[in-house]
C-alpha cells in the first residue's frame, strides 16, 4: 500500500474543488455530522420530493481530502435516485470501505462505481476511515430527518 | 488442568521470602500476575507505544485497536451484551465512585433511600456517604446473618418506597459469602429498583454473564483478577450510560466544546475523560486470555475444592475461630485466635512466607457487628495448592507456641 | 550530555515504522519510555508485586516503601513543602477533576466567576463547565493574543470580584507559550484568589519549583513525563488539601466507618480513594530519577536549541503557516499547509515514520478563536534531534508533491 | 532478626495483661488514637496535677500484642513523671523506634530502659511500627490536650 492509492487523482481534485459544495435553500431534510477526533463536521442537505427521490442534495463543512472529496463524490451519485436505492448504495460503500473488495449495488454504473472504488485505498488508514464515511452516515441521518448529530466515534 | 503449570506462568513465585517458598494467601487483596500480563506491558512500551485514539500516526492506530481490543474481550468474557457497556476506570473504586455519584446527581433528592448490606467495602458505601452529605439521602443496610451472609429476604425487609438504588457485594471480601443477587436483582427489578453490583471478588473466580444477571451496573478491579495495577471496569446498561450525566471533564469525553456550551461524545468515550491508562488496559486482555484458557468451570471446579480443604483444615485446628460460615462461599476464609491478635498472626506467618492479611479489610460496618476490630484473612488465587494450606496450617500453630498458648 | 546515549535508552527507537525509523514528534501526546521505567514495571511484577498499605507481609511492606518513595521523589522533584502535598491520580485529567470538583463544592456558589483561558486544554475546562450546570457559576476566558501568548495584563482584565478561582496552563498544548504565570499567581494571591496550573506540557521540560512559584494547585501527567500510563500527580498546598472536602470514596481514605458517620484519614491519603496505580507509581519513581541524571538545565538547554531549529527550519518552508509565535516558548510548534488539511499531513508523513498529531489537540475553543478546525502540531522530547526535523521538513514538502502544488 | 527479638517475653506479658487497662474517673485530660489500617484505636487518660505531675495514667482500646504492650508499659513508665519528662521520654522512645539504637533520656532508670528496649525489635517491621507507637502519640495529643484524633496514618 502506498500514498498514490490513498491520494488517487479524483479525490484530490474533488478533495479540493469539491462540488454542490453549498447549502439548498429549498431543502425539506439535513443533518449535521461530527468527527470529535480532529473537529470536523459536515450538514447535509437534502430535497426529497413527494416520489421519495432525491431532487437536489448539498453539503456544508470542511475537512480534509478524503472527507471533501468522499462528501463531494456521494453527493454527485446520489442525485436523482430514489430513497430506498440511496439506502443500498450507503450500505454498499460502508461495506466496502469496512471488508469487502467491491461493490455489489446494480443502481451505480461502472463508471460510477469506479469513482467509489477509490476510497477502498481508505481500508489501509484505520483512522481515516472516519474520514471517509463522515458524510454517508449524515445522509442516513439526514433521510431518517434524525435531530441527532451523527458522530463517528459511534462505532 | 495442572496447577503446577499454571502456577510456573507466575514469576514472583520464582522468589524466595526471607529464605522461604512465597505461600501467597492475599489474593482478595491483590492478585499476582501471570508472565504474559508482564510481558504485554513490556512489549507494549518497548515495541508499540503511543497514545490512544488522538493522533492518526502508525503506533497510535496499532494502540487504539490493542486498547479497543480489550473492550471486546471484557464484553465477550462478562456476556455483555454491547462493547459500549465497557467503561474503563482506573479500579473498581472509581467505578463505584462513578455511578453514585452520576446516578446521585440525577436521581437522589433528599428522603430518598440508598440500601446496602452490612457487608459491603468502603468503596460501596463511603461514595454513597458523600450524598447523604450534600443530598440528604439516607442509607439503609440490609444486615448479614450469623453465617456472614445476606439473604434475599433480609434485602426484602429493607426495601421500601423511597429505595432508589440498592448496591450489594456479589462475594464478601470477608466472610466469603456469594449472594443470591441474581434473585436480589429480580426482586429489585420487580419494583423499578436498579442495582450496582460490586464485582471486586467474584470476577476473579465465578462465572460472570451480564445479560443473565441482568443487573444494572457491575465493578470490577482489574489488578485482582490477575491484571494490571490502575485499572477496573465498570459496565453499565446501555441505557443508563446514555442517561446518566458524564462524571470526569476532560479530553476525549466531549463531542463539541464552545465558550457557552459543551457536548459529550458518545459511549463509551463520555466516561473516558482524559488520557487512559493505555498500557494496563491493553495488557489486561492477556489477564482474559489466561482466565479464558483454563476456563472458569475448571477454576471454579479446582478453586471449590481447595476451598474446602481449607475450611476444613481450619475448622480441625481448635486455637482457629472462623468467623463465618456461609453455605454459597468464594474462596475468603476469615478467622481468629484466642489469645494472638491478627495482626500478630500475620506477621508470624510472614516470617515462613505466608502472606496473609489481618485487619478490618475495608469492612468497619461488618467488624463493628462482629464486635471485632480486626480478622485474620486467608484468601486464594489459581496458583495456591492442598500445600499452601497446610503451611498456613502449620505457620497457624507457631503462633500458639509463640504466645505459649498450649 | 550526549543525546546519541539518552535516545539508546529507549528501545522504541529499535523498530521500523512502516520500514523507517522513528521519528517521534507526538510526545506532547504522551512520551516515549526509558528502558528503566519500562525494566521497573517488569520487575516489580515478577519480583515483588504486592498491593500496598494494606497488608503487614513482607511483600506488602516492600510495595507500601517503594511506593512512599516515588511520593518523596517527586516532592523534591517539583521542590514541595511537605511530602503530603503529592497526591497521586490516574492522570492530569483527574487532578484537574478532583479540583474543580472539591473546590467547587466548598467555595464556588451562583454568580461566582472562574477564570481560565483560551488557551485551556478540555481537561481544565469541562470540569469547570459542570459546575456551571450544577451551580450557576460562570467561566471567563483570558484572551490569547496573535502570538498565541496569554499575559499577565490579559488576565487583569478579566478578573473581577467574584472571579474565585483562577486556571491556567503553564505551557501551551498548541501555541507552546510559555505563560507568566509566576506573575499571574503574585497577582491573584494579592487579590485573594488561589491559582491552579495545567503542567502539563511544562513538567517535562522546564524546572519546577512549587515554593517559587506559589501556585496552590499544579497537574501533572506521568505519561507525559516518560512515565508509565496511569498515573498522574496532583500538587496541593497542604492547607487546602486539608480544607476541602475528600473527592472519591473509598478503601484507605478513611479514619473510622460507622453506619451513621465517617471519618478521614491524613493526609495524602484521604485523596488517595480504593487500589492506586502501584506499580505505575513506582515505577514513575524511575521516570524522575532518568529526568534527575541529565539534569533539567541540560534539558532546556539542549530542548532550546532543537525548538530554535524547529521553527527557523519551518518559517523558511514557504508552504508552512506556523499559527503562533509566542516570545518565550516550548516544544510545541502548531502549524498548517495552504491546501493540504492537517489530517492529510500527519497521513503522509506517517508513511515517512514521522509521528506528528493532527486535530484540535483537545483545545477547541482556541481552534475556533483562530477559525481553523485543526492543526498539525509537532512537540519534542529529550530523544529528538536535528536529523528528526530534517526529515520532518523533507516529509513536508511530500505533500506539496502528492497534492502536486506548485 | 527473628520473631523471638520481636515478642520477647515482657511484651507477650504486658501484651496479655496489660496493665492500667481502665479509665480514671476524674481525668484532666484524654485523647484517642486510631490506627486506620488495622481499626485499633486507644484512648489514653491522664490526671495532671496543678504542679504538672502526672498524677494518674490509664488508657482504654484494644489491639494487637505489641500495641497493647506498648500503652501498657507506658503508662507504667510514666505514672508519676512531670510534663517536661513525659515529653522527653515520648521523644526518646520515637526516635529509638524509627532510627536510634539507644534511649538517652536521664529520666529512666535502666531496668526502664531495658524494658523499653524491647520494643527496638519492631524497627524490623516497618508495617508494625505504628503498633507500637500509637498510644505514644496518643498520650502527647492527651497531654497537649488537643481534640483531634490520632491517626498513625500521619507520619
Ligand atoms: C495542556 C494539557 N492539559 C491536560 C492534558 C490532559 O492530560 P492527561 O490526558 O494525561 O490527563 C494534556 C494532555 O493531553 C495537555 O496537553
Ligand atoms: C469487595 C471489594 N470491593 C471493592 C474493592 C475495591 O477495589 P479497588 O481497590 O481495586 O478499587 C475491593 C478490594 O479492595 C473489594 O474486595
Amino acid at each position: 500500500m502506498n500514498l498514490k492509492e490513498l491520494y488517487q487523482e479524483i479525490i484530490l481534485d474533488h478533495g479540493k474543488n469539491p462540488r454542490n459544495l453549498r447549502k439548498i435553500d429549498n431543502h425539506n431534510k439535513d443533518a449535521k455530522g461530527h468527527n470529535p477526533l480532529c473537529g470536523d463536521s459536515v450538514h447535509v442537505y437534502l430535497k426529497l420530493n413527494e416520489n421519495k427521490k432525491i431532487e437536489d442534495i448539498s453539503f456544508e463543512g470542511g475537512g480534509c481530502a478524503i472527507s471533501m472529496a468522499s462528501a463531494s463524490i456521494m453527493t454527485d451519485l446520489i442525485k436523482d435516485k430514489e430513497e430506498f436505492e440511496v439506502k443500498e448504495i450507503v450500505n454498499d460503500f460502508l461495506e466496502m470501505i469496512k471488508e469487502k473488495d467491491d461493490l455489489k449495488n446494480n443502481i451505480l454504473s461502472d463508471d460510477e462505481k469506479t469513482k467509489l472504488m477509490c476510497f477502498s485505498g481508505v481500508k489501509q488508514y484505520p483512522m481515516r476511515v472516519k474520514c471517509a464515511t463522515l458524510s454517508w452516515h449524515t445522509l442516513t441521518s439526514a433521510i431518517n430527518n434524525s435531530q441527532e448529530i451523527v458522530n463517528t466515534e459511534k462505532n | 488442568m495442572n496447577i503446577s503449570d499454571i502456577k510456573k506462568q507466575f514469576p514472583i513465585f520464582n522468589n524466595k521470602i526471607k529464605n522461604n517458598d512465597l505461600v501467597y494467601l492475599d489474593s482478595a487483596n491483590s492478585a499476582q500476575k501471570p508472565q504474559g500480563v508482564i510481558n504485554r506491558v513490556y512489549d507494549f512500551y518497548t515495541k508499540e507505544f503511543s497514545n490512544v485514539g488522538r493522533s492518526v500516526h502508525y503506533l497510535a492506530v496499532t494502540a487504539t485497536n490493542l486498547y479497543e481490543n480489550t473492550r471486546s474481550s471484557v464484553q465477550k468474557y462478562i456476556n455483555a451484551k454491547d462493547r459500549n457497556e465497557i467503561v474503563f476506570t482506573k479500579g473498581a473504586t472509581e467505578a463505584m465512585n462513578l455511578i453514585a455519584n452520576t446516578f446521585g446527581q440525577k436521581y437522589l433528592n433528599e428522603g430518598d433511600e440508598v440500601l446496602i448490606t452490612e457487608l459491603e467495602h468502603h468503596s460501596n458505601y463511603v461514595p454513597w456517604h458523600f450524598l447523604r452529605k450534600s443530598k440528604k439521602i439516607n442509607i439503609e443496610f440490609a444486615e448479614v446473618n450469623e453465617d456472614g451472609e445476606v439473604t434475599l429476604d433480609s434485602i426484602k425487609k429493607k426495601i421500601t418506597n423511597k429505595t432508589k438504588i440498592i448496591g450489594i457485594t456479589h462475594l464478601s471480601n470477608v466472610t466469603g459469602a456469594i449472594l443470591p443477587i441474581k434473585e436480589i436483582i429480580g426482586l429489585a427489578h420487580s419494583k423499578g429498583i436498579p442495582v450496582l453490583i460490586d464485582g471486586c471478588q467474584s470476577a476473579p473466580h465465578l462465572k460472570l454473564d451480564m445479560q443473565d444477571l441482568d443487573c444494572d451496573f457491575y465493578a470490577i478491579s482489574g489488578h485482582k483478577m490477575y491484571g494490571p495495577t490502575g485499572v477496573g471496569i465498570l459496565y453499565a446498561k446501555k441505557k443508563w450510560l446514555e442517561d446518566l450525566p458524564p462524571y470526569q471533564g476532560g479530553g476525549g469525553m466531549i463531542k463539541e466544546v464552545k465558550k457557552q456550551a459543551i457536548s459529550y461524545a458518545d459511549l463509551p468515550n463520555k466516561y473516558e475523560a482524559g488520557t487512559m491508562a493505555t498500557a494496563q488496559v491493553i495488557a489486561f486482555n492477556e489477564s482474559i486470555k489466561f482466565l479464558e484458557k483454563i476456563g472458569i468451570e475448571n477454576i471454579q471446579n479446582y478453586e471449590k475444592e481447595l476451598i474446602n480443604y481449607t475450611v476444613d483444615t481450619l475448622k480441625k485446628n481448635n486455637s482457629v475461630k472462623l468467623i463465618a460460615n456461609p453455605k454459597n462461599r468464594g474462596g475468603v476464609i476469615s478467622f481468629t485466635m484466642e489469645g494472638v491478635h491478627p495482626h500478630d498472626i500475620a506477621t508470624i506467618l510472614d516470617e515462613d512466607g505466608v502472606a496473609i492479611r489481618a485487619g478490618h479489610h475495608c469492612c468497619q460496618i461488618l467488624h463493628e457487628k462482629l464486635g471485632i476490630p480486626a480478622t485474620a484473612r486467608v484468601s486464594i488465587g489459581i496458583y495456591n495448592t492442598k500445600e499452601d494450606i497446610d503451611q498456613l496450617n502449620s505457620s497457624i500453630n507457631k503462633c500458639n507456641k509463640i504466645f505459649d498458648l498450649k
